[in-house]
């Protein structure tokens, strides 16, 4: 194989790993971090495309920046979805397997509201670098997935400094980690897992916003995702932001060196292996905690 | 203590099923009961390793697609008997059950259940990249004719899986009220601490999972018999997984009665939804039970069941 | 009985346990003591064999067990109790006794006869009228006898007791030490992990002082109440 | 006691469950003894199973829309016969395991008079139990669908031709053989479901007829999002053509892609779904100039059968109407052939006058010609077209992105087969616009 065609995979790979980072990370937060299976998260993604969508048409906006928009009001969301959950099942000292119904429930529901409200068709938008490639010496690449992947890092930066640096992210890593440690900091479980709800929630804006950059959506493709995006956060070690990152990349990289030695047809194949391994031989992820 | 009398019901119950397509003929009773079926004894396999163990396994569309690919290869490519392809198809899903709990059963629960769910992704992908199996294209599958007293094929379908859901039901009443359901009962509630009480916790998953995994193979053996066309994207759907898994919930995990009667109330409202509610809006009905189940029965309703016949007892 | 050689532990590059040498002979009554984080139930594990070692290796009525899993270890004689007690939270008392029952001593053909097995060794350490309970509604105290009798249950040679008299009163803690002795004297060799001195001192015939996962010393209980070490250990400097 | 209270329960749960299996069973033989009736008394009931949610629903709700138009069209000029039509129909939900219930359902229990599926998966679900039942079942775009049984009551509407997959892209490389210079070299690029693995079967059997080298050939999964790396290794394989078969979203990565990394065949193109759907035209606007792919229809003067126009408007009435929830507002892919299909059903049931008797029936219409909204149609004893008109079209003339820019004659320009040719195709492709 040429060596540019190698390079360019690896380059392209790691673009579309930070891509694949920033659909993942809120389930890195719900699942790692607060424990709560957010299965729904997915199609919270494609909610968020759809009203990126909307934000564009209506303001003749970049579906990136109509994403970022709509991270506040997904936030408040993030934070109702946490109430009704904590109401219903933690208050009461259920499973989280109730909840993880709850999801399955809520993945159908929002598939069929964002099917009779936006239409079962294919929606895309036109933004003026929808194909246009940044050309550096024998690299092109997709300048669709070099902005995803610079909002991609940008929110995996900020969320590790908020998780490091501020007295909230800190709680919501030890509401993870050490109850004791989290009632030191008087703290409450269920005050910190409504912010980290809600900042799970926020950057599924943010994420709707990149997947409508990078192609067309339609309401039912949240199914798609839902292997991948669990994939990546166990490879990055639930939890990890970083490790998503990491994951991501992996992920994004692998998917294609395998399409120029064996073949697109494979890519999935080669990653499922890739993420069995790691189960098997390191499994608290690429990036261990 | 009185010797149970669950095993004489499961016998009717096995009498009445496989006699009933010989007396009453509605097709289409069969064609829907079909899949409450499927979805009856898959939820029950689940439950050996997911209710009583406390694994969950996301990847059942895994464990039946192997079945039902591997029960099409050997009738329709091979042409050997279907009394042969069906055990087999059961026996290779065994096999996959084998592989994914050597290299996660070791470690802790969610990592089985993201193996589960790779593994879907990496069998869809075997078949979809190998001719034989008939790739994206998929398989045209040759319905046997049914041999007497059945008159369709769908009636003979209908009582033969009838009568692998009644086994499947009986296998876990038995490992339910065996050793083995106590151990795996005892490792799901702390798996340290029933190693310790000499639980061989490895084994038993080992146990419950490739049971399990034989039983939903078996279950997919019958499949293709049942959609005639085989093509990887519905036999290996992610949607099976989730609605055995939620029907499993919702009738209440880690008793032989929870998926039964998730299986048979969930399954039936799916078939009823579709037809009586035709439009894209069957599935909200569906998923608004979901929710309504999952909130007002968060231990499953086999609780709400015992709860009105302890009652009612009173 | 129980011969631990060389063994070594270290989690994420934290020494837990350094070249730890320990014997133990049948009937023996050994107190394994040492302040907060010197890795006394570490080494617990690793004799049970829930935990690996990195180093080193264990041995068992003269039988190499380093690599046996351990529900092997317990079906060869090796019970154990746990310092913040492990019930099985879906079964009731009787059945968390009847699951060691089943597993270690075979007992699962008959029901009934397990279960009064099972009952015989509750009304044992006293938990019989709590028998049909679920694991939440016991107490402190009734948790550590639960867990005592699943221990007993396995009927084993050696008894590893991870402070099993912790929250007791001296009264309750004298009980408990009864008990223990005469478990002792039908030949169970135990070794105890407990902060209360002066039961863990009348009790033992031989004490064993870890200190940041090493064995600074070894003796008699006066032996050891009087080492430097050890009073360096628990003091500090 | 630990055993004694579960088994209370479980006889009890036993019982109940034998009782709702029995009610059901008898639930459902009550429904079907009041049901059936004479069928001369009653409307003409066309019972539908098809996608109305999932993935596919982005075929299944046009196609649906197209057979409601259609059965208001035959009821305002009076029905069949003088008999009404009434649709019956069902969503599968893009689950093709719902569909060998469902049609069954139709037949049995709601007594239709025909069968009505959409796509090959789910319409070779429903064919061993349609075939059981003896009814006529239309399987719109359901090609090959008929492979695994050889129903002789199976019709199927879209204008691909008598062998599916050969026909349908037969014509991209007849008319890349007549160009001049002829290219040689040919790079396949397919999706793994069945749509692109049967086009590549196709494309691989017209490759050896025609006489060309296949220097590429690729597949990826349907969840593929981004496709740089495999344009670029096409790319490095240097294709005179490049022959894509794919699906919606791909369709449009694998556009975007190709000329990212500025992809230039002398023929760029191939089975394509996707670009014929508007609202994707119109987020690509000028980068689909010059890309080659197939339709039944376009709005072009060459080819303008009577009663499509009018269609056409109804159907995009239909979709604006439907507001937020339009889908498709052009729609030339999925609703003329749905329709036609239904068109020529009527016809044949008017002209043959042998409602009841499907023998009669389906050997009427394997007999005769039917002149429809879709051109003129006839059918082998395999259900398929007797010819072959699958249209090759180049987008052209396209103003910038919005669906006015695509709406009306000359933007998707006819350019194969000759009967039908509205426009030259440009060649070589002449590089990626916009």
């Amino acid at each position: 194989m040429a060596f540019d065609l190698v390079l360019e995979s690896i380059a392209t790979g790691l673009l579309v790993g930070g891509f694949y980072a920033a659909l993942s990370l809120g389930l890195t937060i719900s699942l790692g971090l607060t424990d709560i299976a957010n299965v729904a998260h997915p199609a919270f993604i494609f909610l968020g495309a759809y009203l990126a969508l909307a934000l564009s048409q209506a303001f003749h906006l970049d579906p990136i920046v109509s994403g970022m928009v709509l991270v506040l009001p997904f936030y408040f969301l993030g934070n109702a979805l946490y109430l009704f959950y904590n109401r219903a099942f933690e208050r009461r000292g259920e499973s989280s397997l109730a909840g993880l119904v709850l999801f399955f429930g809520l993945l159908i529901l929002l598939e069929v509201g964002m099917a009779s409200e936006f239409g079962v068709g294919l929606k895309a938008i036109y933004s003026p670098y929808g194909s246009v490639a940044l050309n550096i010496g024998p690299l092109s690449l997709p300048l669709r997935f070099v902005y995803s992947f610079v909002a991609g890092v940008a929110a995996v930066v900020l969320l590790q400094l908020f998780l490091t640096k501020t007295f909230q992210g800190r709680a919501i890593r030890a509401v993870a980690q050490d109850a004791q440690a989290l009632s030191l900091m008087g703290a409450k479980p269920a005050t910190v897992k409504l912010i980290a709800t809600g900042v799970s929630m926020a950057t599924a804006a943010l994420a709707g916003g990149l997947i409508l950059a990078v192609g067309p959506i339609s309401p039912y493709q949240d199914r798609l995702l839902i292997g991948r995006v669990f994939a990546v956060v166990v490879l990055g070690g639930s939890g990890s932001v970083l490790g998503t990152l990491l994951g991501g990349i992996l992920l994004g990289v692998s998917e294609n060196i395998t399409t120029i030695y064996l073949g697109a047809g494979w890519s999935l194949a080669v990653s499922a292996v890739i993420l069995l391994a790691v189960l098997a031989l390191r499994p608290s992820g690429i990036l261990r905690r | 203590m009185k010797r149970s009398r669950a095993p004489l019901y499961l016998v009717i119950l096995l009498s009445v099923g496989v006699a009933l397509p010989i007396f009453f003929k509605q097709p289409y009773f069969y064609f829907a009961s079909y899949i409450v079926l499927e979805y009856i004894a898959l939820s029950v396999a689940w439950n050996l390793l997911g209710g009583y163990g406390g694994y969950l396994n996301f990847g059942t569309s895994a464990f039946f697609g192997v079945g039902a690919y591997a029960s099409a290869y050997i009738f329709n490519s091979l042409r050997l008997p279907v009394i042969l392809a069906i055990p087999a198809g059961g026996a290779m899903a065994a096999l996959l059950g084998v592989l994914i709990g050597y290299s996660t059963l070791r470690l802790r629960g969610v990592y089985f259940a993201i193996a589960t769910l790779a593994a879907t992704t990496l069998v869809q992908s075997i078949v979809l990249n190998t001719p034989a199996l008939g790739s994206a294209v998929g398989l045209y599958i040759r319905l046997p004719p049914p041999p007497p007293p059945y008159g369709n094929l769908i009636e003979l379908l209908f009582a033969t899986l009838f009568g692998v859901t009644v086994v499947s039901i009986a296998l876990s009443y038995w490992v339910e009220n065996s050793w083995i359901g106590r151990g795996l009962m005892a490792l799901r509630d702390d798996e340290e601490a029933a190693e310790t009480m000499g639980v061989p916790t490895f084994r038993l998953k080992m146990f419950a999972n490739v049971l399990s995994g034989f039983l939903m193979g078996l279950v997919g053996a019958f499949y293709p018999l049942y959609i005639a066309y085989m093509e990887p994207y519905s036999t290996f759907d992610l949607g099976i997984s989730f609605n055995v898994f939620v029907m499993t919930l919702i009738g209440g995990t880690g008793t032989w009665q929870g998926p039964v009667i998730g299986g048979l109330i969930l399954g039936t409202i799916q078939q009823a939804a579709s037809v009586t509610i035709t439009s894209q809006y069957n599935l909200a009905v569906v998923a608004a039970a979901m929710l309504l189940f999952a909130v007002l029965a968060p231990g499953g309703l086999k609780g709400i069941f015992s709860k009105f016949i302890t009652s009612r007892a009173e | 009985m129980l011969e631990v050689q060389g063994v070594s532990k270290s989690f994420g590059g934290v020494k837990a346990l350094s070249n730890i040498e320990l014997r133990l002979e049948k009937d023996e009554r050994l107190g394994l003591i040492g302040p907060n984080g010197s890795g006394k139930t570490t080494l617990l594990s690793i004799i049970a064999g829930t935990i690996g070692s990195d180093r080193g290796r264990v041995s068992f009525k003269g039988r190499d067990i380093t690599s046996v899993s351990p529900h092997k270890r317990a079906k060869m004689g090796i019970g154990r109790t746990f310092q913040i007690p492990r019930p099985l939270t879906s079964m009731s008392v009787v059945d968390n006794v009847i699951i060691p029952l089943m597993f270690i001593r075979g007992l699962h053909r008959k029901e009934l006869e397990t279960k009064s097995v099972a009952m015989n060794i509750l009304s044992q350490v006293g938990l019989s009228t709590k028998a049909e309970a679920k694991p939440k509604e016991l107490t402190q105290l009734q948790l550590r006898k639960m867990e005592l009798a699943r221990a007993l249950a396995g009927e084993p040679e050696l008894l590893l007791l991870d402070e099993v008299l912790a929250g007791l009163t001296s009264g309750e803690a004298d009980e408990v030490l009864d008990l223990l002795r005469v478990l002792n004297n039908d030949g169970i060799g135990i070794i105890m992990v407990e902060h209360i001195m002066r039961a863990v001192m009348t009790f033992s015939q031989r004490i064993v002082v870890l200190d940041f996962g090493v064995k600074i010393a070894e003796g008699s209980p006066s032996e050891v109440s009087t080492n430097p070490e050890v009073l360096k250990a628990y003091i500090g400097e | 006691m630990y055993f004694s209270r579960g088994r209370a329960v479980s006889t009890a749960i036993l019982a109940v469950a034998v009782i709702v299996i029995l009610v059901a069973a008898g639930g459902g033989y009550y429904y079907y003894s009041t049901v059936y009736a004479p069928a001369t008394t009653t409307p003409i009931k066309i019972g539908v199973v098809i996608q109305e949610s999932g993935f596919l629903a982005l075929a299944g709700v046009p196609g649906l829309t197209a057979i409601k138009i259609w059965a208001n069209d035959t009821n305002a000029a009076g029905g069949l016969l003088g008999h009404k039509i009434q649709i019956i129909a069902y969503d599968d939900a893009s689950d093709t395991s719902k569909v060998p219930a469902l049609i069954q359902k139709l037949i049995s229990v709601d007594n239709v008079d025909f069968l009505v599926t959409l796509g090959t998966v789910d319409t070779a679900a429903a064919m061993p139990v349609a075939s059981q039942s003896g009814k006529i079942i239309l399987g719109l775009f359901g090609t090959n669908a008929n492979a695994g049984i050889n129903y002789s009551k199976f019709f199927q509407a879209a204008p691909i031709g008598p062998d599916p997959n050969y026909d349908q892209v037969k014509g991209y490389f007849e008319f890349a053989n007549s160009l001049s210079p002829k290219p040689q070299t040919v790079a396949f690029v397919a999706v793994q479901n069945d749509f692109g693995q049967q086009c590549a079967i196709g494309g691989a059997k017209a490759v050896k007829v025609f006489g060309f080298r296949i220097v590429a050939n690729e597949t990826y999964p349907p969840t593929q999002t981004d496709f740089s790396s495999l344009m670029t290794k096409v790319k490095s394989t240097n294709p005179d053509i490049a022959f894509v078969c794919s699906y919606p979203p791909d369709s449009i990565g694998i556009v975007q892609a190709a000329k990212e990394v500025n992809f230039v065949p002398k023929l760029m193109g191939g089975g394509m779904i996707g670009p014929q759907f508007t609202a994707l035209e119109a987020a690509l606007g000028k980068t689909l100039q010059g890309v080659v792919t197939f339709a039944y229809w376009v709005p072009e003067p060459t080819i303008n059968f009577p009663g499509v126009n009018t269609l056409i408007q109804k159907y995009e009435a239909v979709a604006n109407a439907s507001g937020a929830a339009a889908f498709d507002p052009l729609g030339y892919l999925y609703p003329p052939y749905s329709y036609a299909a239904l068109q020529m059903l009527g016809q044949a049931v008017t002209a043959c006058n042998c409602l009841g008797n499907n023998d009669q029936l389906a050997t009427y219409i394997h007999g005769h010609t039917f002149s429809t909204v879709g051109g003129d149609m006839n059918f082998t004893s395999f259900g398929e077209w007797t010819y072959s008109r699958v249209l090759w079209i180049q987008y052209q003339n396209i103003a910038g992105a919005s669906v006015n820019a695509f709406a009306g004659p000359g933007h998707q320009v006819i350019v194969w087969p000759a009967t039908y040719k509205s426009g030259n195709l440009a060649y070589p492709f002449p590089g990626w616009q916009g």
